[in-house]
């Protein structure tokens, strides 16, 4: 695909905005439809999108392997790591009532922080699951790359 | 925990000495020495506890428990030391014969052989001391598969399939009657304990005694009652001092032991007697008697033929404690022990009479006698024995069990005793009187050629015995003492 | 009245889809059409007021499924063999399941019933409630992020040992060790090197 | 008669829903390609999803954003909650499932099972 | 100080951490990617867990049930987490099998798995441990599902995992994935018509509100798809078609784990909707299981069963001895009696030890020998005597002979089925086993007897997984010689279920 100049350009046209859409999708999910795995499937689609034109090595030098699987255990820990916070601070296990002055308040970051956890999570396991797809199609990248 | 110490000893030494020759493997004559040294240790260990027995106590030993009122537990009795005893005692002789039988017959794998006979002899004393049911069963189960190695030892696809049929049935039916009868038997008293006089009665309705004694019955499949009898001749593929010990004294009397055991001490002969749930038994008893004998004269494979006399003999006891009265128990009780000398002297002379001429047929031994004169005469004492003719032992077993079908008011039992009686003179005797009158068999000019006894190991044994047959019938008040300690009916007479 | 009519003509839209994904030999095809089907779907949970869920399966069904499974493709095959194997069971046991259903499915309360118990238990709690408690609008991320957060938490445990066990499937040599193709006998050889 | 209207209207969906689902699991059980098994776990569970979804439908209600209007009746959000999360089960179920028909493509050659039996048949004689 | 106010967050906390210890060391797993420090991690994890199962076992059975309100909602709102004497009994055995199966995974998995993907192999099984403990633990029904899901898919990749060495591996999970998720959906239709019909996803709330309702069908099909959902995770019959191959071609260590824990919790699963959830008051209900699951159960011991006996292997035979297994279990649920309820729960977790150690015993066989078939094995306990031994002593458990601990699960299914009048259910029971004996003895006359092959290479054994086999071996027969506290338990969980009436061997 990388003689396909139209596509490459749109693809650059276009890839910021799903960007930013996923984005928006995930820190607006308290108001309207949407939320975490909504996001990270968009930004996933974003990068998969980014891999399909200009192939997986350049996208896999945007975003090294390292980070991608860095992030697949992180989104789940900041989850986890959110339970866990509430715990030290002396509440169940996910109550998110201590995190802010009042219980409301500690509701919104607490949401926030674990919607982001989600977010991290899904994207990263999505892409990864779509570069573990395409790197084993012949004459695409080779196992030391990633 | 524990009054004697010699009470775990008898069951852990022969274990250790399992161990010894297991270590002792690549060195056979150390690993026999091991293996005789131990059966005498463990013979002077129980010997050990009959002084005290007779004195009236009852040393027990009980380990943990594992159900709600049942433990791994130990109590030494007069007819459990009575058992342990034979079997340990016997072990000694077999084991000298074994060293013998083994080396003249150059047969592999002995250290396994040694190993496992020692690990049925712990499992035989263990049933012979078990002071409750389940650990009666646990130490049947241990002996059955013990000696499963020791059947299947030549490893032919005959020995498998020996070995096999040997132990389905005797799994089989201590799974499918014994277990669920103990199960049953727990769950109508809460315990396992045997006790005198019996637990059952006031726990269990009289109509389901009958049914509950049947599965004890069938499932004590080492008492070879009809129909469950095929394991014991199918068992007769393994080597010969294997059937001479393990069918003639620790399993099959493992079987009959656990049967006046449940009779005496989880029924009561007088739970039995009013209820009258072993009349069917008595029937069922007599039956197999005089079957198996009929069947024994038709074989011409001496194991075999000795095999069903054996299944004969074992019905003895059975029909002991299914009469119900103390003569009964007694002659049962001693059946065992005379029973146990006389036939191991056969099987030792059947494997010596093997050794000397690899012949296994009945018909093949015709003027042998004048061949191996001490073994056809140990054969033929040891007959004697089995018969119950005086001077040997056999004869007062058959005296008390005579006495009893008349206590029980059941005559056409003792016609039974006495037509199987005739059965055994000639099925028995017969072989040694062709042996000693016959003209030779061998081929018909050089007749056995230079053939003569078996080695000393294997002609010494079995004449002990059958001196041991002929000590009891004067002795026999030794036993008689032991055994008149067993609490039946009407207490002692 | 018009809303029923929407429905039903999704719902028809979906079993043709359905029916044409059964016969579809053409593999390619078929995966356009499960997008498709994905898509139809959506369509109808915002019928049924589930505009989450719909964009959910809107990004799921008709992207990354869709996407995957033309990867699965590229690597596996485009067209599916002949059916050689008997169809009578398989038929059976559909059958048999979806009466099973369609039994369990005459005491259901009515569609819309706002009088069901699904409408009368825990939900009303939720209604009241989040506005205050969690402060934010959308009932569902309430739920989601919140009420039901330890499951949220397990789904995205899910995600994750998806991950895990796609990379732990895909990253692994191309090959087995110890394969040859055509007949061989099993096991031993893996192990001894020959091949 | 007007409750038998009113329960075949009250349930049609369901129904259909049913046969959807008994499609889907068709396909599973009846096909011998591995991915168009995946498929039919897919159609299988969406249609699942819609049986869901369909019994927390309120009949005048919306969707269950609050707009702060009183008495403003909502469709139940539970469903949708449980919903989310199982269409998230299924995309996992679905990745693995493909990356399995990957690799046993690799290995044998073939995703159809018949092709694959037959392998196994010759692989292991009896 | 700071070690009593350890020890107090620890006890709050207790429950949820049981599952969160292997949940977020899992994560852990895969950033720390050096195989050794994820061994550690995972088998660190494992203990812990296992070190709190048990704490709250002992607490459960001072202070009776425990519950924990995640994200500090009350049920039925929020999830809870339900400590009670069924599950607290359950726990520990799940994670005790994970804490025995990691040290024997170390030795055995370098066969199978390549070296830079091990820590993603124990990051997948820290998985299934976590959604095993997650399913067995939680108080909602919802829940149930997310964390089964957690652990099915993490052990379809487990049994693939065998692909490296058998290909055929693939095809068993792939075979696994479709039933599991089969079975999973039918799951999620049963809770669907459960939630239609009471509106609400809380165990004990919906058992309140179902014993207030008269059972309808929309229950009584919430009941069946339950049923044949969580039958196809047990591998009831005749649902068991994936089980034999899954078994067969995973790795060891995966088989053991797996074989020990993931169909007990499923049949757990099951035990707590029959008779938490559903309480079989509904005549409906309770005829279902006495005629159908019932009958399948036994129709399942003897037909699996014979089936082991023509196995060519090892491996496959077990597997098919643990679908005959299950059918023991199922018997005694579905006896709906405290005695037989207890005797399904004693045999689960004796089954599992002893299950877990056979299938060790037999990586072990396979690992020195390459193979698991009993035709290649002629004579091979001349050679391996010790690991022969082992599999001799899990034989007989699986037969139901003494001092082992399946006596004592026979003892107590045949008590409970007398108990119960149900004297063909006991015959059968002990008839049956001698059809355990049947396989068990293919394998002790072929291993013993068959002439050796003199050619046959055996390699080394690693430490690492014949300590970990043997200490399972010891544990189980440990189980067998002194039974009173997994009695005690299982009779305690009985009586919670069913509180009126007392369970086995009290």
């Amino acid at each position: 695909m990388e003689h396909h100049l139209v596509l490459r350009v749109v693809s650059k046209l276009i890839i910021p905005p799903i960007l930013l859409f996923g984005l928006y999708v995930q820190f607006h999910g308290d108001h309207g439809a949407g939320g975490g795995f909504q996001a990270g499937v968009i930004i996933a689609v974003a990068f998969i999108l980014y891999g399909l034109v200009f192939g997986i090595p350049r996208l896999l030098r945007v975003l090294p392997w390292r980070f991608i699987r860095a992030s697949m255990a992180a989104g789940v820990l900041l989850y986890a790591g959110t339970g866990a916070a509430s715990m030290l601070m002396g509440a169940d296990y996910l109550d998110y009532a201590p995190f802010g002055a009042t219980p409301v308040e500690g509701q919104h970051l607490g949401i926030l922080l674990v919607e982001l956890g989600v977010g991290i999570t899904v994207a990263s396991v999505m892409l990864a699951i779509f570069i573990a797809f395409a790197a084993r199609l012949p004459s695409q990248i080779k196992d030391e790359e990633w | 925990m524990t009054d004697h110490i010699a009470l775990p000893l008898s069951i852990l030494i022969p274990l250790i000495i399992g161990l010894f020759v297991h270590m002792f493997g690549d060195r056979p004559n150390q690993r026999d020495a091991v293996s005789l040294i131990g059966g005498i240790v463990t013979f002077i260990m129980v010997g050990w506890l009959l002084p005290e027995v007779m004195a009236g106590a009852r040393p027990s030993a009980s380990l943990f428990e594992m159900l709600p009122n049942v433990s791994l537990a130990f109590r030494v009795e007069p007819l459990g030391l009575m058992f342990a005893l034979i079997a340990s005692g016997l072990w000694v002789l077999t084991t000298l014969y074994a060293i013998g039988y083994m080396r003249a017959n150059g047969e592999t794998d002995q250290t396994r052989f040694y190993l496992f006979f020692a690990i049925a002899i712990s499992s035989a004393i263990g049933i012979a001391f078990s002071a409750n049911l389940l650990t009666l069963f646990i130490f049947y189960e241990a002996l059955t598969l013990s000696t499963y190695p020791l059947v299947a030892h030549k490893g032919t696809d005959e020995a498998r399939k020996g070995a096999r049929t040997y132990l389905v049935i005797l799994l089989g039916t201590s799974i499918c009657f014994l277990l669920p009868a103990i199960i049953w038997t727990y769950g109508a008293t809460g315990t396992l304990d045997f006790e005198p006089g019996g637990i059952v009665r006031g726990h269990l309705p009289p109509a389901f005694a009958p049914l509950l004694l049947a599965l004890f019955a069938f499932g004590i499949g080492k008492a070879a009652l009809m129909p469950f009898h095929r394991w014991l001749p199918a068992a007769m593929v393994a080597p010969t001092p294997v059937s001479a010990l393990l069918h003639a004294v620790a399993v099959v009397k493992a079987g009959v032991f656990t049967m006046l055991k449940v009779g005496v001490y989880i029924f009561g002969t007088d739970y039995l007697a009013e209820t009258g749930a072993s009349v069917w038994l008595v029937w069922l008893a007599g039956f197999t008697i005089l079957a198996a004998s009929i069947i024994a004269m038709t074989k011409d494979d001496l194991k075999a033929r000795l095999a069903y006399s054996t299944v004969s003999q074992l019905s003895y006891v059975t029909l002991g404690m299914a009469l119900a009265v103390q003569s009964g128990v007694m002659g049962g009780a001693m059946q065992i022990a005379m029973h146990a000398l006389g036939k191991i002297t056969l099987f030792m002379c059947a494997g010596g009479i093997y050794v000397a001429t690899h012949k296994t047929k009945v018909s093949e031994l015709d003027g042998l006698g004048r061949r191996m004169p001490f073994t056809f005469a140990a054969f033929a004492i040891g007959a004697l024995s089995i018969i119950g003719i005086p001077p040997t032992g056999g004869a007062w077993s058959k005296f008390y069990l005579m006495l009893a079908t008349l206590d029980a008011h059941q005559q056409v039992l003792l016609i039974v005793l006495m037509a199987s009686s005739l059965l055994n003179v000639i099925y028995l005797l017969s072989i040694p009187a062709r042996a000693f009158f016959l003209p030779e068999a061998g081929t018909a000019l050089r007749g056995f050629g230079t053939l003569k006894e078996a080695p000393l190991l294997c002609v010494l044994p079995p004449c002990l015995t059958a001196i041991g047959t002929i000590v009891l019938f004067f002795h026999a008040d030794r036993i008689y003492w032991l055994i008149a300690l067993i609490p039946t009916a009407g207490g002692h007479f | 009245m018009i809303m029923t009519l929407i429905d039903l003509a999704l719902i028809l839209a979906l079993l043709a889809t359905a029916v044409m994904m059964i016969r579809l030999r053409n593999l390619f095809a078929m995966v356009m059409l499960a997008g498709v089907f994905s898509l139809l779907s959506a369509s109808l949970f915002v019928a049924l007021d589930a505009v989450d869920v719909a964009f959910t399966e809107a990004a799921v069904g008709g992207g990354i499924s869709t996407v995957l499974m033309l990867g699965a493709l590229a690597l596996t095959a485009r067209h599916e063999a002949p059916i050689r194997r008997n169809q009578l069971v398989p038929l059976g046991v559909t059958i048999a399941t979806g009466a099973a259903l369609l039994y369990g499915t005459a005491d259901l309360p009515l569609f819309g019933d706002p009088a069901a118990p699904v409408h009368t238990h825990v939900a009303p709690y939720y209604l009241a409630t989040a506005p205050k408690e969690i402060g934010i609008d959308n009932f569902v991320t309430a739920i989601l992020a919140s009420y039901r957060g330890f499951d949220t938490l397990g789904e995205t445990m899910v995600v994750f040992t998806a991950g895990v066990a796609v990379l732990f499937l895909l990253r692994s040599a191309r090959r087995s060790r110890g394969e040859v193709s055509g007949p061989r006998d099993d096991a031993p050889d893996a192990r001894s090197g020959k091949v | 008669m007007a409750d038998l209207i009113r329960s075949i209207a009250g349930h049609y969906n369901y129904w259909m829903f049913v046969i959807l689902m008994m499609t889907g699991l068709f396909i599973v059980v009846s096909r011998g390609n591995l991915i168009k098994k995946i498929a039919g776990l897919n159609i299988f569970q969406t249609s699942v999803f819609l049986f869901y979804i369909s019994m927390g439908k309120v009949t005048g209600g919306t969707a269950p954003v609050n707009t702060g209007r009183a008495g403003e009746v909502y469709s139940n959000p539970l469903p949708h909650v449980l919903i989310l999360t199982a269409i998230v089960v299924g995309i996992a179920t679905t990745a693995v499932g493909l990356a399995l028909a990957v690799r046993i493509k690799e290995s044998y050659g073939s995703i159809e099972e018949d092709v694959i039996e037959d392998m196994h048949r010759t692989e292991r004689p009896a | 100080m700071i070690a009593g106010a350890t020890a107090g967050f620890i006890a709050k906390h207790l429950p949820v951490l049981v599952v969160l210890v292997p949940l977020m060391a899992a994560p852990a797993c895969l950033i720390t990617g050096n195989r050794h420090a994820t061994w550690a991690i995972a088998t660190l994890a494992s203990w812990t867990s296992f070190a709190l199962t048990v704490a709250l076992f002992i607490r459960v059975a001072g202070q009776g049930p425990l519950s924990y309100s995640l994200g500090g909602w009350a049920a039925p709102f929020g999830i809870e987490y339900r400590a009670d004497a069924l599950n607290a009994f359950i726990l520990p055995l799940i994670a005790g099998i994970a804490s025995f199966a990691l040290p024997y995974a170390r030795g055995s998995i370098g066969r199978d798995v390549e070296p830079r993907q091990q820590n993603l192999f124990y990051s997948a099984l820290l998985l299934c441990l976590a959604g095993l403990l997650g399913v067995t633990i939680t108080g909602d029904v919802f829940n149930i599902f997310v964390f089964l899901e957690i652990s099915s898919l993490a052990s379809y990749v487990l049994v693939a995992a065998g692909g490296g060495r058998d290909r055929r591996a693939f095809k068993a999970a792939f075979d696994y994935l479709i039933m599991g998720t089969i079975g999973a959906s039918f799951f999620v239709i049963g809770i669907g018509f459960l939630y239609m019909a009471t509106g609400t996803l809380n165990i004990a709330d919906l058992a309140h509100r179902l014993a207030t309702a008269p059972a309808d069908r929309t229950v009584r099909m919430a009941y069946g798809f339950i049923l044949v959902g969580i039958g196809l995770k047990l591998a009831m019959m005749p649902l068991h078609q994936w089980l034999p191959n899954a078994y067969s071609y995973a790795p060891p260590a995966v088989t053991a784990f797996l074989a020990a824990t993931a169909t007990k919790v499923s049949l757990y699963v099951l035990i707590r909707f029959l008779y938490t959830v559903f309480g079989l008051d509904d005549p409906f209900e309770a005829q279902t299981l006495k005629l159908l699951v019932m009958p399948l159960g036994i129709i399942g011991i003897f037909a699996a069963s014979t089936v082991a006996i023509f196995q060519n292997d090892i491996r496959r035979m077990f597997a098919w001895s643990s679908i005959a297994q299950a059918g023991y279990m199922l018997t005694g649920i579905a006896l709906m009696t405290p005695q037989g309820l207890a005797a399904s729960l004693v045999n689960i977790v004796n089954h599992g030890l002893t299950k877990g150690a056979l299938f060790m015993a037999v990586g072990m066989l396979t690992l020195a020998t390459g193979t698991s078939r009993l035709s290649d094995l002629r004579g091979i306990g001349r050679t391996m005597p010790w690991t022969m031994a082992a599999i001799l002593a899990g034989g007989l458990g699986l037969i139901g002979v003494p001092l082992t601990a399946g006596f004592i699960s026979k003892w107590a299914l045949v008590s409970a089925a007398l108990d119960a009048g149900q004297w063909w259910l006991a015959g059968a029971v002990l008839l049956s086993s001698l059809l355990a004996l049947g396989y068990v003895w293919r394998i002790v006359e072929t291993a013993c007897f068959g002439k050796a092959d003199e050619t046959r290479v055996i390699e080394p054994v690693p430490l690492a997984m014949v300590i970990p086999a043997w200490g399972l071996l010891a544990v189980s027969l440990y189980a067998g010689v002194q039974p009173a506290l997994i009695m005690e338990g299982a009779n305690a969980a009985a009586r919670s279920l069913l509180p009126h009436l007392t369970g086995v061997g009290g």
